[in-house]
Formats: C-alpha cells, sequence, structure tokens
C-alpha cells in the first residue's frame, strides 16, 4: 500500500506560471478598461453600456469587474453534440482535452484529383465534411474554404447545407452576418428536433471574427448577439499578426487577443449567460519579408501555448491552432510545420484546434493536408497519454520471469499490452526497406493523397433525418428568394 | 471438411495453444488421420494467419502464439505421420554468429519457422563457426540459417560458410542468412542459398529453399 | 556637393527618420535643389531598400523607417518642389474599400509605393465608392489602389470602378487592386490590374506609370 | 518607483514532464529490485570480479559468464560518486558541451550500414567519404553540436573500419565526437589519435575531444567487450556513453513503465562498475528506448514511444542527476520525406522540452540503418524552430506592451512603432529553407518541394570550399595510426572490402 503519492495522467506541459498568467490576467484587464476596443455596432454597445461598459463614440471600455462577472458565468466544461446521437462523435470540453478540426474560408482548395490549386466549389465542402467524418482524429468538420460557384451571399449557407449532411461531427460553422447565420441555425435545428432540443443538445459552434488591433467590427459582434440570442455556442477570435497588428513581443499579442476576445465574451454572457464562449484567435507573427500571417512559425506554437494557459486560467476553453502551414504544397514543410503545431496544440489541451488544413498561410485549403495531419494528430495524443506507472506496468515479476538474454515475445504480459501500449500508424510506413523499394518507394505524400481519394470515395457518413433533407431544400431555396436581386 | 478441423483452425488463429491440443487429440479420438488433420486443420489456420499478417490485421505477439499452437498440434502428430519427416516441413539449425550478442532477430525467425512447420536447433547467440558444423554433422538440418546485427559481425557469416565447407558439409546444407545490416548482395557474395530481409521472409525463404531441393 | 547627397542616401539606407531632416535642411543651405535631393539623394536610397527587402535581407520594419525618413524630407523639400514645379513619380490613391477595416495589407502597399517615390494619399478602411469619386477629382492621382480581405467586400471593387466611371472619371486612372481573396481572375473580370503583394504593388505602379505615358 | 517582484514564480522556458517525482521514484526502486533479484549477466570476468570487490552476489558462473546480483547501497554509493556533469570539447577548443541538467546538445547518430547518396538519392552503403561529408555537413550546420559518424565505413577493413571512420570524422568536424570501436584495441587506437588532434595527454585532460558509445544488450546482459570498454574509459579518462536499446515487447517489457525499470537497472549497473573501477568515472546514460513495431517487427525509431520513452528517461536521469543520452530527429521512413519530416519534427520536440543533454541520431532514417544529410539539414532548421518555443513568453512590462497598445490605439498598426522595430530581429524567428513566399512568387520560382531545397542546400555545403580542418602533416600522422592497424589486421580474411 502507497500512501502520499501522485502521478502524472499523461504529460506535464507548461508554458507561464501562475504568477505571470496573473499578471498576464490584469494586463487585459487593463487594456479593456483603460484603453479600450472600437465596437463597430450600436446595438452592441447599447448592451454593453446596459452591462456597466463606459461608452464613448465607438470606443467601449469594460471596468474589470464587468469581465470577471462575464467570465464567472461561461462554462469551462459542457459538451457539443453530434447530429445523430453518436455518442463517439460528440465532443466533450473540458480540462485535459484537445480535439481538432479545419479551417475555415481560404479562397483556394487542392483539387484531389487533379492536385492543382484552384477556387474553392461547393463540392469541396462535401469532400472535406466526408472526409473529416471518417477520420480517426479529426473531431469537429470546417469547411477549409468560401464557395466560389454560389451567390457570394450564400457561400456560408451552402457550405454548411452541404456539410451538414456529410459529418456527424459537430461544424465549425462561419457566415457573413445575421440571414445566412439564420439559413445555418434553422438546418442545425431542424436535425436537432426543435429549438428547445437543440439548445439541450447544441450540434454546431459559431464562428466569428473581429479584427486586431482592438476592433470589434459590425459583422462580428452581430453574429455573436445571433449565437447569443439562439443558443449557440460561439467562438470570438482575431487573427493578429506580432509586428503587425498586434505587439511583437508574444506576452504583448496574448494581452491583446485576449481582450479582444474578452469583448465578445462580455456581450454574448449579458445576453445569454452561460452561453458556451471559446476564446481566440489565431496568434502568430508577420514574416518581415514575405509580409503574411505565417501559419507554421514556431511562434505560433508557443504563442497559441500561452494563450491556452491563459484561458484555462480564466476558465474558460480557448479555440487553437495547429495543423497549418505556409507550404504551397503538399510537402515536408507542411508535415513538419503542421506537426509541430498540432503537437503543441496538443500538449497544451487546446480545447477545439483549427486549421489543421489550412496551406499557404491561410490561402489555400487543402483536405490532404488535414489527412496528413490525422496521422500527426494520433502521434502527439499517444505521446501525452504519457506513460502509466503501477504494478503491472512496472513488470518487476515479468522481467524477473524473462531474465538476463531472454526475450519477451512470448510472454502474456506482451499479449496483454501490445494493442494498447503502442500507436499503430495509418501513414507512415515501418516496413522495410525491401518491402518499401518493392512496392514502389513511395514518399508518404503519396500515400497521403491515395487514403484522401479512398475515404472521399467509399465513406458513408451517417444521413440526416428525412426531414431535415426537406428542411435544407426548402431554407435554401428561402435564401436564393433573398438575394435574388441583388448583384 | 469438418467441424473439428474447422476449430483447430481457428484455435490456430486464435493462439489458443491448449485448445489446439486438446482439439487434435480429440480428432484423433475421433478418428481422423492425423495427416488429414495437419493439411487440412494445423496449416489450413497457419496459412490463414500468414495471411491476415501481411494484411495488417494480426500482429506479431499473435502470430507468435498460433506458430506455438501449430507446434503443439503437430509434435502430438509426429508419431503418427508417415515419411522419414514425419510431417515436417524440415530441419533447421539456426543461430546468431560469433560476436554478436543479439538474438530478438533470430528468436523471431525461429518461431516463425517452427510455426511453418519445421524442427528448430537453436545454437543461441555469439556462436563460433565450429558450433555451426557440429550442429550439421549432429542434427543434420536441411537448412543452417545465420543471423548478425552488426556490421562488423556480417563477417561472422562469411567465417562460419567457410568453416562448413572446410569441414566437408557445405553440400550437405542449404545456408540461409538474415539481420538488420544484411542485405541480397552480400549474402551472395559470401556464398549463401538465400536471404531474409525480416523475420516472416526469412520463414518463407526457409520453405521455399526445401522446396527447391 | 553630392557629399552631402550621398549622406541623405545613406540616411534613408539606415533609417534615420529623425537625423534624416537636419541633413537635408543643410543640402538645402548648401544649396542644393529639390530636384537633386529627391533623385540623386532620396531615391536611391529607396531603390537599394527595395532591392535588400526583396532579396530578404532588409525587413518590413527597416522599411517602413527607411520610408518614414523619405517622407520627413518631403516635408522639408515639398514647398521648394511646388516652386520649381517638380513631380514625384507619380500619385497613388489608396483605400481599404467599404465594408472592409483591414488596413494592414493596404498600409504595407502605401509605404511600398512611397518608397518607390510616390506620392502617397491614404483614405484609410471601409472607404465608400463616393468618396474614392471625391478624391479622384481632388487629388488628381495617376493610380487608385484599393485593398479588401473578404470575399464579400471584394464585390465593392466592382462597385467603386462603376463609380468611377459613372462619374466620368474612371479613364483618368489606372486602377489596380489587392488583398487576400483577390486573384488575377477576378481583376479581369472588372477590369483592373492586380498586384499579388505589397511589394509587387509598387512595381505593378511604376508599370502602370511607365505605361501610361 | 522601482519595485522587484517577489514571491513571484518564473517559467523562463515551457516546462515539460512526463514522470512525477513518485513515478519516478517507483520506477527507480523497481530497477533497484531487478539489479539485486534478477540480477544481470555479465561475460567478463574482470568486470565479475570488481563488481564482487564491491559486494555484488555471484551466481551462476558458466565457462563464459556470471549472474551477477547487486545490492541497493553498491547503488547509493556509485550515485555519490558520479559526476553529475560531464564536459567534452572539440578539437578546436571551441565547441563544446556541458552535460548537466537541462542542457541541450543535438548530434548524429553512429554507424549505419546505409547512406542515402546525396546527389543521387539513392541508398548504398556507406564509404569513407560519406562519413567524412557527413561530418563536413555536421560542422556546417549550427544546431549541431557533436557528431557521431551518421555512417559506418564499408570500404575499408572491417577489423579496424573505426580508426578511418575517426579520420574521416577529424577530416569534416571540430566538434565533440561519440566515436563507437570495434574493440578494445579500436579504442586504444582513437584515443591515441584524439591525442594527436589535441596535442597530448595533458590537452585531453583538460577537455577530451570524445566520447565513447558502448551499448550493452537488452534484457539485462553485459558482454566481455562492453564491459572491457567501460573498465579502459575509466582508467584513461574516457567519458563514455552508457545505453543499453531495449526493445519493448521484444527485449524489454510492452508496457513503457516496465522498459524504464529495466533500462535503468541496465545502466546502473554501468553506473556502478564504473565507480567502482574509478570513483568519478565520467558516465552519460541513455537513452535509445522504444518499441517493437508489431506489424513489421522493427525497432521503430520514428515512434511516439520512442519520444515519449526518452522523455521519460530524462525525467529518470535528471531526478538521478547524471548526464542523459537522449535520442532525436530520426524517422522510420525510407526516405527524407513527409513522415521523417513529422517524426523528426515531434521528436526533436520532445527532446528539446524534456531537457535531454546529448541528443543523437539526427539525421536517422529506415529504422537507424540508413543515414541521411537531408534530414540533417531538415534537422537543423527544425532545432532551431524548437528552440525559438524553448525561449518561452517572457512577462515584463516591456513584453507586455500596454502602452505600446494604448499608443498604436484600436484600428492601427504595429509596424513602424519602435517596441517592433526594435525586437522584431530577435522576437520573430528567421526560417532558412522554410518558404513563406505568396503563391505567385514561390511558383515563379520554380516551386520547389521543401525537400528538393534541402537537397540544394546540401549540395552546396559540400561543394563549398573549406579550409582542411588538418594539416598535412597531422593527417599524415592520424593516418600513420590507422595504416598499423591495417597492417596488424592484415591476415584477417574476408575483411578488406567486403562491401564496397
Amino acid at each position: 500500500m502507497r500512501a502520499n503519492y501522485r502521478v502524472n495522467s499523461g504529460v506535464r506541459f507548461e508554458v507561464l506560471s501562475k504568477d505571470q498568467l496573473q499578471e498576464m490576467f490584469d494586463g487585459v484587464l487593463h487594456v479593456m478598461d483603460k484603453i479600450g476596443l472600437d465596437v463597430h455596432h450600436d446595438r452592441a454597445r447599447e448592451i454593453l453600456a446596459g452591462a456597466g461598459a463606459r461608452v464613448e463614440g465607438k470606443r467601449v471600455q469594460i471596468p474589470p469587474h464587468v469581465v470577471k462577472r462575464s467570465l464567472a458565468t461561461a462554462p469551462r466544461s459542457f459538451t457539443i453534440y453530434a447530429r445523430d446521437g453518436n455518442p463517439a462523435h460528440d465532443i466533450h470540453i473540458g480540462p485535459g482535452r484537445s480535439h481538432f478540426g479545419p479551417g475555415p474560408t481560404p479562397p483556394n482548395f487542392i483539387d484531389i484529383e487533379t492536385l492543382e490549386r484552384r477556387p474553392y466549389v461547393r463540392d469541396d465542402a462535401r469532400i472535406v465534411a466526408t472526409v473529416c467524418d471518417a477520420l480517426p482524429n479529426i473531431d469537429f468538420c470546417e469547411s477549409l474554404g468560401t464557395i466560389s460557384d454560389v451567390h457570394t451571399d450564400l457561400a456560408a449557407s451552402y457550405e454548411f447545407a452541404t456539410m451538414f449532411p456529410k459529418t456527424s461531427k459537430p461544424i465549425v460553422a462561419w457566415s457573413y452576418g445575421w440571414d445566412d447565420s439564420n439559413d445555418i441555425h434553422q438546418i442545425a435545428v431542424a436535425e436537432a428536433g426543435g429549438q428547445e432540443a437543440f439548445e439541450k443538445r447544441p450540434n454546431y459552434v459559431h464562428y466569428c471574427e473581429p479584427l486586431s488591433p482592438l476592433v470589434s467590427t459590425f459583422e462580428a459582434v452581430d453574429k455573436v448577439i445571433f449565437a447569443a440570442e439562439h443558443g449557440v455556442p460561439v467562438i470570438f477570435t482575431t487573427c493578429a499578426l506580432a509586428g503587425g497588428t498586434a505587439p511583437v513581443t508574444p506576452a504583448g499579442i496574448i494581452i491583446q487577443t485576449t481582450a479582444e476576445s474578452f469583448m465578445g465574451l462580455v456581450l454574448s454572457q449579458t445576453i445569454r449567460p452561460g452561453l458556451p464562449f471559446f476564446m481566440g484567435g489565431v496568434l502568430s507573427v508577420m514574416d518581415m519579408s514575405a509580409m503574411i500571417l505565417t501559419y507554421g512559425a514556431p511562434e505560433l506554437s508557443l504563442m497559441m501555448a500561452g494563450a491556452t494557459e491563459l484561458a484555462h486560467y480564466c476558465g474558460i476553453p480557448l479555440w487553437q491552432t495547429g495543423g497549418c502551414t505556409d507550404s504551397k504544397c503538399l510537402d515536408e514543410q507542411a508535415s513538419l510545420e503542421g506537426s509541430l503545431s498540432v503537437f503543441f496544440s496538443a500538449l497544451s489541451g487546446g480545447d477545439l484546434c483549427h486549421d489543421v488544413g489550412y496551406t499557404e498561410s491561410g490561402m489555400t485549403g487543402s483536405i490532404l493536408q488535414t489527412v496528413m495531419m490525422d496521422e500527426a494528430i494520433g502521434y502527439s495524443r499517444r505521446i501525452c497519454r504519457g506513460i502509466e506507472v503501477n504494478e503491472e506496468t512496472l513488470a518487476v515479476d515479468v522481467i524477473q520471469d524473462v531474465g538476463p538474454d531472454g526475450h519477451y515475445l512470448y510472454h502474456d504480459h506482451t499479449m496483454r499490452h501490445f494493442k494498447t501500449e503502442f500507436w499503430y500508424p495509418n501513414l507512415c510506413d515501418r516496413r522495410n526497406f525491401e518491402e518499401w523499394d518493392a512496392d514502389g518507394q513511395k514518399p508518404m505524400r503519396d500515400r497521403v493523397v491515395e487514403r484522401t481519394r479512398e475515404i472521399a470515395a467509399t465513406h458513408e457518413p451517417s444521413p440526416v433525418r428525412p426531414e431535415t433533407e426537406k428542411a435544407i431544400a426548402e431554407i435554401m431555396e428561402a435564401a436564393e428568394e433573398r438575394v435574388k436581386d441583388k448583384s | 471438411m469438418s467441424q473439428i478441423l474447422e476449430q483447430i483452425a481457428t484455435g490456430i488463429i486464435g493462439g489458443d495453444i491448449q485448445g489446439v491440443e486438446k482439439l487434435v487429440q480429440k480428432a484423433l479420438d475421433e478418428g481422423q488421420e492425423a495427416e488429414t488433420i495437419l493439411q487440412n486443420g494445423l496449416i489450413v489456420g497457419m496459412a490463414e494467419v500468414g495471411k491476415r499478417f501481411k494484411a495488417a490485421q494480426m500482429f506479431i505477439p499473435e502470430v507468435l502464439r498460433a506458430a506455438k499452437s501449430m507446434h503443439g498440434g503437430q509434435e502430438l502428430l509426429r508419431p503418427l505421420l508417415a515419411g522419414d519427416k514425419a510431417g515436417r516441413a524440415g530441419k533447421i539449425v539456426i543461430g546468431t554468429v560469433q560476436g554478436d550478442l543479439h538474438d530478438i532477430g533470430k528468436n523471431l525467425v525461429g518461431m516463425l519457422c517452427e510455426g511453418a512447420g519445421f524442427e528448430v536447433v537453436d545454437l543461441g547467440f555469439d556462436a563460433p563457426p565450429d558450433k555451426f558444423t557440429e550442429a550439421i554433422k549432429t542434427h543434420q538440418p536441411d537448412i543452417v540459417a545465420m543471423s548478425a546485427l552488426l556490421t562488423t559481425t556480417m563477417r561472422a557469416m562469411g567465417y562460419t560458410l567457410k568453416a562448413i565447407e572446410e569441414a566437408g558439409l557445405r553440400d550437405k546444407v542449404k545456408v540461409m542468412v538474415g539481420g538488420a545490416p544484411v542485405d541480397a548482395e552480400f549474402a551472395e557474395r559470401i556464398g549463401a542459398d538465400g536471404y531474409g530481409h525480416n523475420a516472416v521472409s526469412g520463414a518463407e525463404v526457409a520453405r521455399n529453399l526445401i522446396e527447391a531441393g | 556637393m553630392s557629399e552631402i547627397l550621398q549622406q541623405i542616401t545613406t540616411a534613408v539606407m539606415q533609417g534615420k527618420k529623425d537625423e534624416i531632416a537636419q541633413i537635408a535642411q543643410q543640402a538645402i543651405d548648401e544649396g542644393s535643389g529639390a530636384e537633386d535631393i529627391l533623385y540623386k539623394g532620396l531615391m536611391p536610397g529607396m531603390d537599394y531598400v527595395s532591392v535588400e527587402f526583396k532579396a530578404g535581407r532588409v525587413f518590413v520594419p527597416e522599411v517602413m523607417r527607411s520610408a518614414r525618413a523619405m517622407l520627413n524630407v518631403m516635408e522639408v523639400i515639398k514647398p521648394l518642389m511646388v516652386e520649381k514645379g517638380i513631380s514625384m513619380v507619380g500619385k497613388v490613391l489608396l483605400g481599404t474599400v467599404k465594408g472592409d477595416l483591414h488596413d494592414i495589407g493596404k498600409n504595407l502597399v502605401g509605404m511600398m509605393c512611397e518608397g518607390a517615390g510616390f506620392e502617397v494619399r491614404n483614405l484609410g478602411i471601409n472607404v465608400e465608392p463616393e468618396k474614392f469619386v471625391e478624391a479622384v477629382k481632388e487629388f488628381e492621382p495617376d493610380i487608385v489602389g484599393m485593398s479588401a480581405l473578404l470575399t464579400t467586400t471584394m464585390r465593392s471593387m466592382g462597385d467603386t470602378v462603376k463609380a468611377l466611371e459613372e462619374a466620368g472619371v474612371r479613364d483618368r486612372v489606372q486602377i489596380m487592386i489587392g488583398g487576400a481573396p483577390v486573384s488575377q481572375a477576378f481583376a479581369d473580370k472588372i477590369g483592373v490590374a492586380y498586384a499579388p503583394d505589397a511589394a509587387a504593388a509598387a512595381d505593378k505602379a511604376k508599370e502602370l506609370i511607365a505605361n501610361s505615358r | 518607483m522601482m519595485v522587484n517582484r517577489h514571491n513571484y514564480d518564473v517559467n523562463a522556458t515551457p516546462t515539460f514532464r512526463v514522470l512525477s517525482e513518485d513515478q519516478i521514484e517507483a520506477i527507480y526502486y523497481a530497477s533497484l529490485r531487478v539489479l539485486y533479484e534478477t540480477g544481470v549477466r555479465v561475460y567478463d570476468s574482470e568486470g565479475v570480479d570488481v563488481a564482487q570487490s564491491g559486494g555484488a552476489i555471484v551466481e551462476d558462473t558458466t565457462e563464459k559468464s556470471s549472474l551477477v546480483k547487486v545490492p541497493h547501497y553498491m547503488v547509493d554509493k556509485a550515485r555519490a560518486t558520479v559526476p553529475s556533469k560531464v564536459v567534452v570539447i572539440g578539437p578546436d577548443r571551441k565547441h563544446r558541451m556541458e552535460l548537466y541538467k537541462n542542457q541541450i546538445y543535438y548530434g548524429g547518430g553512429s554507424d549505419t550500414p546505409y547512406t542515402i547518396d546525396p546527389y543521387t538519392g539513392e541508398r548504398r552503403r556507406s564509404t569513407y567519404n560519406d562519413v567524412k561529408n557527413c561530418a563536413r555537413i555536421a560542422q556546417a550546420l549550427p544546431n549541431y553540436d557533436f557528431h557521431m559518424s551518421l555512417g559506418i565505413t564499408q570500404d575499408t577493413a572491417v577489423g579496424t573500419y573505426d580508426r578511418w571512420q575517426y579520420l574521416a570524422m577529424l577530416e569534416g568536424t571540430s566538434k565533440p565526437i561519440n566515436i563507437t570501436a570495434v574493440d578494445i584495441e579500436g579504442v586504444r587506437d582513437q584515443l591515441e589519435m584524439a591525442y594527436i588532434r589535441v596535442g597530448g595527454k595533458e590537452e585531453w585532460r583538460k577537455g577530451p575531444i570524445f566520447t565513447l558509445y558502448i551499448e550493452p544488450v537488452s534484457p539485462l546482459s553485459h558482454s566481455q567487450e562492453v564491459i572491457q570498454k567501460l573498465l579502459f574509459c575509466c582508467d584513461n579518462h574516457i567519458p563514455f556513453v552508457y545505453t543499453p536499446c531495449p526493445l519493448a515487447g521484444a527485449t524489454a517489457p510492452t508496457t513503457l513503465a516496465g522498459l524504464l525499470v529495466q533500462a535503468l537497472a541496465e545502466s546502473l549497473f554501468g553506473i556502478v562498475l564504473s565507480q567502482l573501477r574509478n570513483p568519478g568515472a565520467q558516465i552519460i546514460i541513455g537513452g535509445l528506448m522504444s518499441n517493437m513495431d508489431m506489424l513489421s517487427t522493427i525497432y521503430s525509431y520514428g515512434s511516439p514511444e520512442m519520444a515519449l520513452l526518452s522523455a521519460a528517461y530524462t525525467d529518470i536521469t535528471k531526478w538521478l542527476r547524471v548526464p542523459e543520452y537522449e535520442t532525436a530527429g530520426c524517422s522510420d521512413a525510407k526516405l527524407f520525406d513527409e513522415q521523417a519530416a513529422m517524426e523528426g519534427a515531434i521528436n526533436i520536440a520532445t527532446s528539446g522540452l524534456i531537457g535531454g543533454n546529448m541528443i543523437h541520431d539526427v539525421g536517422y532514417l529506415d529504422s537507424g540503418l540508413t543515414s541521411c544529410p537531408e534530414l540533417m539539414v531538415a534537422s537543423d532548421e527544425m532545432i532551431d524552430m524548437v528552440k525559438r518555443i524553448l525561449q518561452g513568453i517572457p512577462v515584463t512590462p516591456e513584453a507586455m506592451a500596454l502602452d505600446v497598445m494604448e499608443q498604436v490605439g484600436p484600428g492601427g498598426h504595429f509596424m513602424e512603432h519602435d517596441h517592433t522595430y526594435e525586437r522584431f530581429k530577435t522576437e520573430i524567428w528567421r526560417p532558412k529553407l522554410i518558404d513563406r513566399q505568396n503563391w505567385e512568387n514561390w511558383n515563379m520560382a520554380g516551386g520547389k518541394r521543401y525537400g528538393e531545397r534541402v537537397h540544394d542546400r546540401v549540395v552546396e555545403i559540400l561543394e563549398a570550399e573549406t579550409e582542411p580542418l588538418l594539416d598535412d602533416a597531422m593527417y599524415q600522422e592520424l593516418r600513420r595510426v590507422c595504416e598499423l592497424a591495417d597492417a596488424r589486421h592484415k591476415d584477417e580474411e574476408l575483411d578488406v572490402k567486403m562491401f564496397v
């Protein structure tokens, strides 16, 4: 019998100490209170003023107690449900868990047949949803593109309408504004069986993106209001560039983006206390030569890990970023950049890690990258699971049994554990040279393409209810009607 | 095919060591021919195991279990089987060569060869050339298999082959080699008859050498 | 005289934004003309910076400094230029289109164009088509540059082009566009020029000027 | 007002741990039990005598070996004298490794039978020239702190390959080297070569220029060669790496904790024996532990378990206060591809985070059978990225930049601010071969994959004119040691040009 014994369940990773986190949190409160943010939305400013904010023109300053009140009502743990009731597809947000999925809105897509870069089209949404549904380490779905072959105003509506029937994993939805948010919500509600049922088991999350530095745009705020009024879990995340739209120092950018995100927090919690809220955002550096927001920088991993710890310190989940790259093709750079950020995201326990499948600094979505990163996520998850230490795993008796110069291949202990202790890859090739050689010397990217095509061609996601199919058709018809006079 | 033979095959696949022995005994008690039990039960099961392993549906520890069950069943049948080999695929003398203490690869090959129906004589690791020649004289194997994990100890394979030649035994046995740094080119250079690039292929090569006579 | 112009060039290259105005004043006092200061002092410095930037040896914040240094001198010599009727390479009017609050890319373009010797007027973000029209009439630019970061606001680019046409000023200016979702294909569709990034935008501006003259 | 913070914890770097202190102790005490109750097999009578003289129980003695059981107090005693810090300095007296606690140094791996030809991309047997080329690449890469051969010379005699290999490395690099030796004569010759290179025995004592790689066989077996090398190192002030290579599921328990128990018992025996022989003898324990892939039967160099075990073992060695031999930058891929990048990136990250001291095998492919110059160059960049992450997030008023945000204000930008100008070069990591251009520019530049750019860099390094590291006289002197060794081995058949 042991006493006073403490174990690590999984590995331990920490970027910031508690004291440092408190100091950064105080910095966030300072920014919100003393500098304030510009909020380009009249009604939002009214709501915020009602909650105790000081409003002058567009500038909104929020005192610390108002922020803290909102933090107190926002939950740390909750569930986003699979639309079909498949518990394996539910996402349980809470300490020590990280989840992964693609990202929204790149203009381009890598065609999985021709492997060429071209504008994102509607059928790509189907492919992305189908493949995400099948991948073992992808937990939620996002489109990886903005549909270019439908009416511009309906890109988001069509995106959701196309993806929703093709995956039962929760979708993170993106939209332009109120109308298409409503299209999306009606589809989700139809499947859930009504607004009340939806609120009990929300099956999607809404994504809103304000601006850095310290600007809440009309659309982003409008969508938060929509989400709060309809009980949709919400993400409020800026996309800041250290050295461009945020301080060049990691502590500075984390503080600024947190303040930007907290504007959405206060707004959403004021409208609907208890609404699940994800703090953002995408934190990376501006490459001072290429003038891009880099999606492959080591700073992204570092800053996102710091932001995750700050969010958790504040008691709310984080919208993480990883599995993305600045590479223009499926290559070694895409793999190493994506793998590093995925690994650090998993280590830090970012609650929803998105952009798995972003390439070319977010300009091109690639489901091939997602498929490749699925492997890196599985790999990272095995490491994060750590090492279990107990009498059975210490195996002193087994070592005694086998003895010097023996082997463990026949041992019962091996039979008991070899499947759970070891991770088995899908894409990493561990055959010896001769077998690999005989099979055509394929690099991993070839296997990625093969696997992607195979999944896209063969995977059958669980269908939506027939009523939902009908509802989707009606909702989209009404939407077309709504925009028919706009160019 | 009778039900009991199917059960034996299933037992092999499941690596049920005791179960297979019991079933083989039962089949004998029921009056089945030993040769039938071997061909339509044990070997059928093991063939399936090989197939599943290649398809990544079975893992090495399971394959080794299956091999052991196969071996157990076969031992029961052996006295009843006709012919000088008594149902065996052949006899192998196996060892890790002199100077090399790594024997995990050699162990794997040995176990898989047993599963393939061979009688295996294991000389252990760090086995000098004369230990091999002695063993050939004593056990009269069909095949001598040598393993090495180090580039430096690979040369002991050459020395051993030479010793076998000098003892006038070279034409009595087939010689196969394997191990991480060994490749087909090297095997050819020292005059071995076969090369296995991993444990599974080692067992296959052994079978092919026997079939080729 | 050329020594002091050399000093100005060096000060631009090194981004000495505070010291440079003094050096320029000294140059004027010593009898340098505005044209010399601009074309033999400032521009060679900016050309160097621009080449180094494209080679990846000088970085955005440094280019910013150099551009700022140049602008500080421009403040000093502007009255002289007006007096003598000396013009810059050209005039560029910039803005992020209506509905879009993204600023950073457009600011980079502004800086690069300034560095290339253009006079730049920046209309800021969320710029209505009418505001572009007004500014074209008043500022009389050679080039109008528009930026958008959102797919939805890309439409405003088309609207702005239309508004310029309707106001009858479309043929007085060249138009170029840029921003993450913007492509050559889209630019072709609305009949304007396209630049994939800020450095390319400055080159494009120069090219448009050269073609128009 | 200047106010200092106190009672304030600072994470100066990210912190990473696999095992809690209680778990480390559970593993440690379990290995003490293995050492005493199961024992280790020792195939060297001198080694057995040394152990016995220190109090070990010797049983089951055969013609070749004995079972040696080590009581706990012997381990305690050895731990009291084993150095917590080992220093190795390259022959240029500049590149140095201070191996202790959380110091990290990256370097290659030893003796792969194959190398990927840097020009043709084909896998073939490694030659003297390959070893020299890998050393030259290591010399050129800033994140390589030490070197190992990354190829076994196979166009020299097998019995003396190690001297030639060392000569090839000395021709290519002036960084510290972890050598291998074919036998005790090989160590002796290479030590002589090191004396020549560094200017005599006294100079060596000031800072040894190599460590010797010694590998006992798992489970729990210590060959004559291994023990003899260990004793020789203890007697001659040679720091050495004592690293078993247990394979979970084959030569060690399948459960990772069990593997750690066994590996630690194997290392502790090395510590005990070395400290009995010469208290203060410099030993580095490791470090290469992984699982057998149960489908392919390979020793996996790219598995997450490898990364995890190496990190966990570092936790243990830090607790023991003994320098650690970590493993990273390696893969099971057969060429430098996305798999090699993925496995390499993550295991480089874990090794850097955990702070393993001497992190080897950077550049290994094909489960340790093939060395790859491209993976070396790519790893250099990955290590650089990880080092950026290791700088952590300083939380100071300057870094928090609240005043800067106020000056810039909502909707502004930071590109022109002094705060950015003064820091961007240190805060923003610059890639070397990673490409961040936009699609148009990348496409215009030829649209190359990362692997192609890495390949170009390899060729560039190899074709660059560099000053020879050895002057002709020294080269001849070193070469003479190799030739004398060849002369002693000239009667061995099958030896010369065995492979190539």
